[in-house]
């Protein structure tokens, strides 16, 4: 291939949606061998604009090049040809085939009229090795971790060739090892040779590894420059259009009594084996407890068996020295515990009910929203009328489904739906997961409000800096067990890094003397 | 169009409709092309149509659902037909229905028994028949060992049931019979799956009274000749070697629907039709076997027509109940 | 008679029931796991019984009786199976018609239209003619020999052979080929497909193709070996058990050889239990129920939950969310 | 009530009317192509239907059932379920209230309601077997309702063979007056069509159906179950015992239209070879109905219509019955596709709304 200065240009991109203008006459350029980063907000058009260089969406208007040669890019497969490789926001890989399945669908080896597994796997093998890509060839995508998902999705286009490699909010999902090795691995494409565009909302990364950025706001490019010249609090200011502030200012807690108490805990995952083994902790009234850990500790399980969607093997769980061991969750929500769901649309939401049914999922039956025993459907909607004005959820109307709201507002709903129902004990899941600074600051102040009008806050998070800046004590989870309790101001990242690796917190001072 | 002289009798002799006598029929969901009675009787009026040029005007109505009975027979009753025949069992309380909201009109109906002044009803014994076919099967199999196959335990196929067996026993007191009620008549792959069974029983011979389910027990009968087994079926309400060929149709069961309609029919036309109940059996050649038995040697029809004697004659009760 | 003779004659006869219910199931397989809901199986069979037996028949009356005619009759019919079957395609996949809508619809149409053919056709006659040239039974030489196995396997109508040849080249197919691996991930998330390059709309049409020619393969066996002829009774819920079979197969041809074949044995014995007079201790109905209650028995007691491709029944519209 | 007047304007239901139009040209089509003439044809269908009040009267006959197993099969969609049952759950239905009628001897003002009532009840038991197995056993309702459809034919077979036959009869006994509810005097004015109370429950029906699913706490649970089922268990719902109560209430629905048929058109239950029929067209009805309580109500009238009109069609243009099972295809077909229909009707449109589109 012939040195070139740009591996891509994209001129005048313009992409309209039923109401909405997408991209409004974007350009913008890669160098060969960089990382480039795109920011913006949610809906801003970042997805859109990478899905229209990928080849999913035809654009209205505008010239893409590719190696400084005009192309129509009119489907993904002209996109792998120019050697354009894409790793989606919402991860495009096939549940319940196995990994070497997924990397190799489309352009399979033959044997014949076979697929020749053998050398499948082979290759698959060698590419992991060759970029330090960790995966199970054999293991099918429903078991393994999302950071193996993720690097399952590089290998994709990897395995096509791929000289130009898009990362659509990769981060998102990750745990800070994860991250950490995400950043490792980027570097090594960039030394193969291979260049990178980076879309995100974290400007810590992109401080850390994009050479240069492009800040995108309601599909107009706002600027683009190197990122040797500027700073998180430019750039954040430049993709809201406003200040931003990151620290999340709060007065200290001054925990009251226990709340949640979890006790020798143990419970099974979906595939039957020990997610929780005898867990145990406390969660007191006035207080933030965070608990991190890297993804698939028993999280997810944990805050079934408090809320009741999964069975407790053994253990009991107490809300306010009441025993709500394997109640049902419609009893546990009434006794007074309100849980934002970590996929907000498996759980959260049914997105084909209208905002103001969703706003009401767990208190249709309260007498308010009836009259003589019938839903008043008035009453529903002024109620949910006056969540949207209190949170601001940008929603056209009550009657609008929840599936046409951006995934920010959606949550941003569910915060109201469950902050509204006034509870003892706040569960949070990945509240801001795939959020931008906006939605994320705004929610933060929330789940702070609540710790300071005494309620018991309950975070879970993968995101090391959510759970640094918003709680009190952080629990550390690692194999369904606690393995330590920190004060955020007493401890470091790298420290936290270390237990969630399995660490015992003594293990950790020791290694820091 | 193409097929309408079947399917539509009203094209023929328009015109002169007034002088027309009218007569027309309603069969259930089977249809006029049912290879079994509603055929039956539809070839029945046709024949009436063809020998009467000019005379008479015949057509019919298919109900798509036993709810439909009703409107059909009213539909020709409302526009003022001058007999309309309901076929089959299952019409009989409508056609009763039909004939009390009607006391001008004309109705008659074959197989069930309706009493009213203006209805004629046409029975047939079919245990008389089913008794002669038992007959010969009982003097013609090798096995000892006759099959019935029978759509549904109804009363009208219980009399072909008792006939049939009656007929062996007279016959071949040590022949064994094996019964199947397949539970359906237009199902025949439940009808070869029967015939199959009793085959591999050692069967050789299996009278059918199942309509289109029957046709299953010949294709079954059909794939073991061509693989040079010696068996036999014997047909039901009108001659099937017609269908199914002399190789395997042994004789038939014929039941003249298409005679009893006509009959009455004509009798209408003729200024002479009577209300009231007209049962034919073998007397009144209402039942009985195909006049050509190619299949049957002599000796035997010797004795079919021996025991027909009898029965005509009273001297021998043919049950009509199992 | 033998215990085992009854057996082998048992088997022998199950497996022709079973050939029409495999192939359909066969038929659904595909669809299905390209992502299309299948109801319309049972006019798909319908359409296949009508041109196998009105095809057969005229070929036959032209080549004087010739053992050839049924299998011209059967090729039409898969032909013209896969034509009826592109109405359901464009209907689902093209125009994102909801799949059990137009899945009925094509269940009405092929009823309506193959009885209106026939009485066009022959003159008003509800069915067509008794056909006089049908598959007949063949025994595989030394093997047919085998006593009572030789019956119960070796001794079969051709289509039964062709019914267990195509679930091993349909396994062969979906699981060790390219073609099979992307017709499943369209099933499965047809944007990851797309992604991939594959033509998602292209896959779903040859699934819902190949359920024509199948299915209508499944009718015609029917026709040709079971009833001579067509009528409107020809078909009467062989499609909607053949569906029974496909799910109770959990969507795996190996597991819809099995159930077919359930299937067969159960409808087999009922006619069995009559000839050895059991009548006389079960009532007559309930013999008849027997194949149904098996079925909802083995289903709650043993199999437990089939899970269905990920994608199905959703229409996929290209650079949408 | 606007409420109908919005409905024919909205969107929703100008595609099924366009479709209905579209059908009907089809099947001109296939007369022409088959040498009869449509024209001809469909006056005949619609003087039939709407010629004399005793027609009038037997296609609302017609009409009944079609709607409750319309709304049985609507209502289980609705929660996600798809109800191939209602055949076998109208027939229990039948059952049900064939045995009050014939076996008891009771005041009208009793006898008739539980007629109706037992028929309901053993109509959505019968609906809740598949609900239960799908709920505890996982077990897929579609294949359930298809076995269940059989058993229930040959189990009314059984039982009325041997416990409520008339004697020589292939029937049961007939129903106690007291049990019928034919609308005698109305029916006579209308020529003795077989009017009943039945259209009314119909409507009736309908109107409940809108009520559970939209007015009451069970509806709004069933619909977020239909649509979310994960969503509905994180809400407190009680997935499983929805599930249940959709197909027992879908049961029901198709129950009633059983025992209606029996006490207000029959009077007496055949053994019969096969299975009725309105489940499957029911199937129909409520997709054609986009499974809303109104729509079900108009599919079932166009169902009827054309159904009860095709025997005119027959018996004045001689033209084959099964036309009208090709143009009711093609108009499920054409609603089914309603894209294909908005494709077709895109040049009015535009007139229509002017610039507003784009
Ligand atoms: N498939 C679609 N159909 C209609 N409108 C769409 C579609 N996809 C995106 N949009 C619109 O385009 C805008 C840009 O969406 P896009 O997904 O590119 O935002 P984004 O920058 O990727 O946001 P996020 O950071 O949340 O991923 C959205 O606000 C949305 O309104
Ligand atoms: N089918 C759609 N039609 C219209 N707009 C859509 C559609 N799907 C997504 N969007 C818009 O695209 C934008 C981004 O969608 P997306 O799903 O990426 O939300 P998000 O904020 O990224 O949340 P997440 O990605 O975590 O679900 C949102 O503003 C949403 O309104
Ligand atoms: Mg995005
Ligand atoms: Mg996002």
């Amino acid at each position: 291939m012939k040195d070139v200065k740009y591996v891509v240009e994209m001129r005048g991109i313009t992409k309209r949606f039923p109401g909405i203008v997408a991209n409004d006459s974007i350009s913008f350029k890669v160098k060969k061998g960089e990382i480039h980063a795109l920011l913006g907000e949610n809906g801003a058009g970042k997805s859109t604009l990478m899905n229209i260089l990928f080849g999913l969406y035809e654009p209205d208007e505008g010239q893409i090049f590719i190696n400084e040669q005009a192309v129509q890019i009119t489907d993904p497969n002209v996109a792998n040809d120019l050697g354009i490789g894409m790793v989606h926001q919402h991860f495009m890989l096939v549940e319940n085939f196995t990994v070497t399945e997924n990397i190799i669908l489309g352009s399979e080896p033959k044997m014949g009229l076979k697929i020749d597994y053998n050398k499948a796997r082979e290759q698959v093998l060698e590419l992991s090795k060759r970029y330090g890509l960790h995966v199970d060839p054999d293991a099918k995508i429903e078991d393994i971790s999302v950071g193996m998902q993720q690097r399952v999705e590089i290998l994709k286009t990897l395995y096509r060739g791929a000289d130009i490699i898009i990362f659509d909010e990769p981060t998102a999902v990750l745990t800070p090892q994860e991250i950490e090795d995400l950043i490792g691995i980027m570097r090594n494409l960039v030394n193969e040779g291979k260049s990178i565009i980076l879309i995100t909302h974290k400007l810590k990364e992109i401080m850390a590894i994009a050479d240069s950025v492009t800040i995108i706001r309601r599909g107009k490019v706002i600027d683009s420059l190197a990122v040797k010249d500027t700073n998180q609090d430019e750039l954040a200011s430049k993709m809201v259009g406003r200040e931003v502030t990151f620290a999340v200012d709060k007065k200290p807690a001054d925990p009251k009594d226990v709340i949640l108490r979890v006790s020798d805990v143990t419970a099974k995952d979906n595939r039957g084996l020990t997610a929780l083994n005898e867990i145990s902790f406390e969660v007191r009234a006035g207080e933030i407890l965070g608990i991190a850990g890297v993804d698939g500790n028993g999280q997810s399980e944990l805050i079934e068996v408090i809320t009741g969607l999964r069975k407790v093997e053994s253990g009991q769980v107490y809300l306010k020295d009441t025993d709500i061991t394997n109640n049902t969750p419609r009893e546990i929500s009434e006794s007074g515990i309100s849980h934002i769901p970590e996929d907000r649309h498996k759980r959260g939401l049914v997105l084909d009910f209208t905002m103001g049914e969703n706003l009401v999922l767990e208190t249709y039956f309260y007498p308010e929203f009836q009259t003589n025993r019938f839903l008043d459907y008035n009453k529903i909607n002024t109620h949910a009328k006056k969540l949207i004005e209190e949170f601001d959820v940008r929603t056209p109307s009550v009657d609008t489904l929840a599936r046409a709201l951006s995934g920010g507002n959606q949550q941003k709903a569910i915060i109201a739906r469950e902050v509204d129902k006034d509870p003892d004990l706040l569960i949070a899941a990945q509240p801001t997961r795939g959020l931008d600074v906006g939605a994320i600051e705004f929610i933060h102040k929330r789940l702070v409000e609540q710790r300071d009008k005494g309620k018991a806050v309950l975070l879970l998070s993968l995101e090391l800096d959510e759970i640094m800046n918003v709680s009190d004590r952080i629990a550390v989870i690692y194999e369904g067990k606690i393995v330590g309790v920190v004060d955020p101001k007493k401890t470091s990242e790298k420290e936290l890094g270390l237990m969630m690796a399995g660490a015992t917190t003594e293990g950790v001072k020791a290694g820091n003397e | 169009g193409c097929g309408t002289d079947t399917e539509n009798g009203a094209e023929n002799n328009q015109g002169t409709e007034e002088s027309l006598v009218k007569i027309g029929m309603v069969t259930d969901v089977g249809g006029v092309n049912d290879n079994s009675f509603n055929q039956s009787a539809w070839e029945g009026l046709q024949l009436l149509d063809k020998d009467l040029k000019g005379e008479v005007k015949v057509d019919f109505a298919q109900s798509t659902s036993d709810a439909e009975y009703i409107p059909n027979l009213t539909q020709f009753v409302k526009a003022g037909w001058d007999l309309t025949w309901g076929i089959g069992f299952l019409m009989g309380d409508h056609v009763k229905t039909v004939a009390e909201q009607n006391p001008e009109a004309k109705l008659a109906i074959i197989d069930a028994v309706v009493d009213a002044p203006n209805v004629a009803s046409v029975t047939f014994k079919e245990h008389e028949g089913s008794f002669l076919v038992g007959v010969v099967a009982g003097l013609m199999t090798k096995t000892d060992k006759i099959g019935f196959v029978g759509g549904m335990d109804i009363p009208v196929i219980a009399r072909f049931d008792a006939g049939f067996t009656a007929g062996v026993k007279a016959a071949n007191p040590d022949a064994k019979i094996i019964y199947n009620y397949t539970g359906a008549f237009d199902k025949p792959d439940l009808g070869k799956a029967a015939a199959a069974t009793m085959y591999d029983q050692g069967v050789d011979i299996i009278f059918h009274a199942a309509g289109a389910t029957g046709d299953g027990v010949f294709n079954e009968a059909k794939a073991r000749k061509d693989a040079g087994q010696d068996v036999w079926v014997i047909g039901v309400d009108k001659d099937q070697s017609i269908t199914f060929g002399d190789d395997i149709t042994l004789t038939s069961m014929m039941k003249r629907v298409d005679q009893a309609v006509y009959r009455v029919s004509k009798e209408l036309v003729d200024g002479e039709f009577k209300p009231g109940l007209i049962q034919l059996g073998l007397k009144e050649n209402g039942v009985g076997l195909p006049a050509e038995n190619p299949n049957i040697p002599a000796d035997v029809l010797e004795k079919v027509n021996e025991f027909k004697q009898k029965i005509i004659n009273g001297e021998i009760e043919v049950p009509s109940e199992k | 008679m033998s215990w085992l003779g009854i057996l082998s004659d048992l088997m022998h006869n199950t497996i022709v029931f079973s050939t029409a219910l495999i192939l359909a199931a066969l038929g659904g397989l595909f669809s299905e796991r390209s992502g299309i809901v299948n109801i319309a199986l049972e006019g798909l069979m319908i359409v296949g019984a009508f041109t196998s037996a009105v095809v057969t028949h005229f070929v036959d009356q032209s080549l004087g009786g010739s053992p050839w005619s049924p299998w011209i009759g059967f090729l039409v019919a898969i032909v013209a199976g896969l034509l009826f079957s592109l109405i359901h395609a464009v209907a689902t996949v093209s125009f994102n018609s909801d799949h059990v809508v137009s899945g009925v619809a094509l269940n009405f149409l092929a009823l309506g239209a193959t009885v209106y053919l026939t009485k066009i056709i022959f003159n008003g006659a509800g069915q067509t003619k008794t056909l006089q040239t049908v598959f007949t039974k063949w025994e595989i030489p030394y093997l047919s020999d085998i006593p009572y196995i030789g019956k119960a396997f070796f001794t079969a109508y051709p289509t039964s052979y062709l019914a267990i040849i195509l679930v091993f080249v349909s396994y062969y197919v979906l699981w060790k080929t390219p073609f099979g691996l992307r017709l499943r991930s369209v099933g499965e998330h047809p944007k990851a497909s797309d992604t991939m390059g594959i033509n998602v709309y292209k896959m779903k049409y040859i699934g819902v193709m190949l359920s024509g020619v199948f299915a209508a393969m499944g009718g015609a066996s029917i026709a040709l070996t079971t009833t001579s002829n067509f009528s409107h009774t020809t078909i009467s819920g062989q499609g909607f058990i053949a569906l029974a079979v496909l799910i109770f197969g959990k969507w795996n041809p190996f597991g819809i050889l099995g159930a077919g074949l359930f299937f067969g044995i159960a409808q087999a014995l009922n006619s069995l239990m009559q000839v050895f007079e059991l009548t006389k201790y079960v009532p007559v109905d309930f013999i008849f129920m027997l194949p149904y209650v098996l079925t909802i028995l083995v289903l709650a007691g043993l199999i437990g939950k089939a899970i269905p491709p990920k994608a199905i029944g959703k229409p996929y519209v290209k650079g949408s969310r | 009530m606007n409420k109908i007047v919005k409905f024919f304007t909205k969107d929703s239901s100008l595609i099924p009317l366009m479709a209905i139009l579209l059908g009907l040209l089809f099947g001109a089509v296939v007369m022409l192509l088959g040498g009869y003439n449509p024209l001809l044809a469909y006056t005949a269908l619609f003087q039939k239907v709407f010629g004399d009040l005793y027609n009038i009267g037997e296609t609302i006959r017609q009409i009944t059932p079609l709607i409750f197993t319309g709304l049985s099969v609507a209502f289980a969609f609705r929660t996600g379920l798809f109800n191939i049952g209602a055949e076998g759950q109208f027939v229990m239905g039948s059952l049900g209230a064939v045995w009050i009628g014939t076996q008891f001897a009771l005041p009208w003002y009793i006898h008739a309601p539980l007629a109706i009532i037992v028929g309901a009840l053993l109509g959505g038991f019968w609906g809740a077997i598949s609900g239960y197995l799908k709920a505890k056993r996982g077990v897929n309702e579609v294949i359930t309702t298809i076995m269940l459809n059989y058993i229930s034919l040959y189990l009314a077979n059984y039982i009325i063979a041997n416990y409520l036959r008339a004697p020589g009869q292939q029937r049961s006994e007939i129903i106690q007056d007291s049990a019928s509810i034919s609308l005698n005097t109305l029916s006579e004015f209308f020529g003795y069509a077989r009017l009943h109370w039945g259209i009314i429950l119909a409507i009736l029906a309908a109107f409940v159906f809108y009520i559970i699913l939209w007015k009451t706490k069970m509806g709004f649970e069933l619909r977020a179950v239909g649509f979310n089922p994960h969503a509905a268990e994180y809400a407190g719902m009680n997935v499983n015992k929805n599930v249940i109560n959709a197909m027992f209430i879908g049961g029901v629905f198709a129950g009633l239209g059983g025992a209606i048929e029996v006490l207000g058109v029959f009077k007496y239950m055949t053994i019969s070879a096969s299975l009725p029929g309105y489940g499957f067209d029911g199937i129909a009805v409520a997709l054609i109905g986009a499974n809303t309580a109104l729509g079900v109500i108009f599919a079932a009238i166009l169902f009827g219509v054309l159904e009860f009109g095709a025997a005119g069609m027959k018996f004045v243009a001689g033209v084959p019955i099964e036309v009208i099972e090709i143009v009711i295809a093609s108009v499920i077909f054409f609603v089914a596709a309603s894209g294909l229909v908005k494709f077709i009707l895109k040049p009015f449109r535009r007139k229509e709304k002017g610039g507003a589109v784009e």
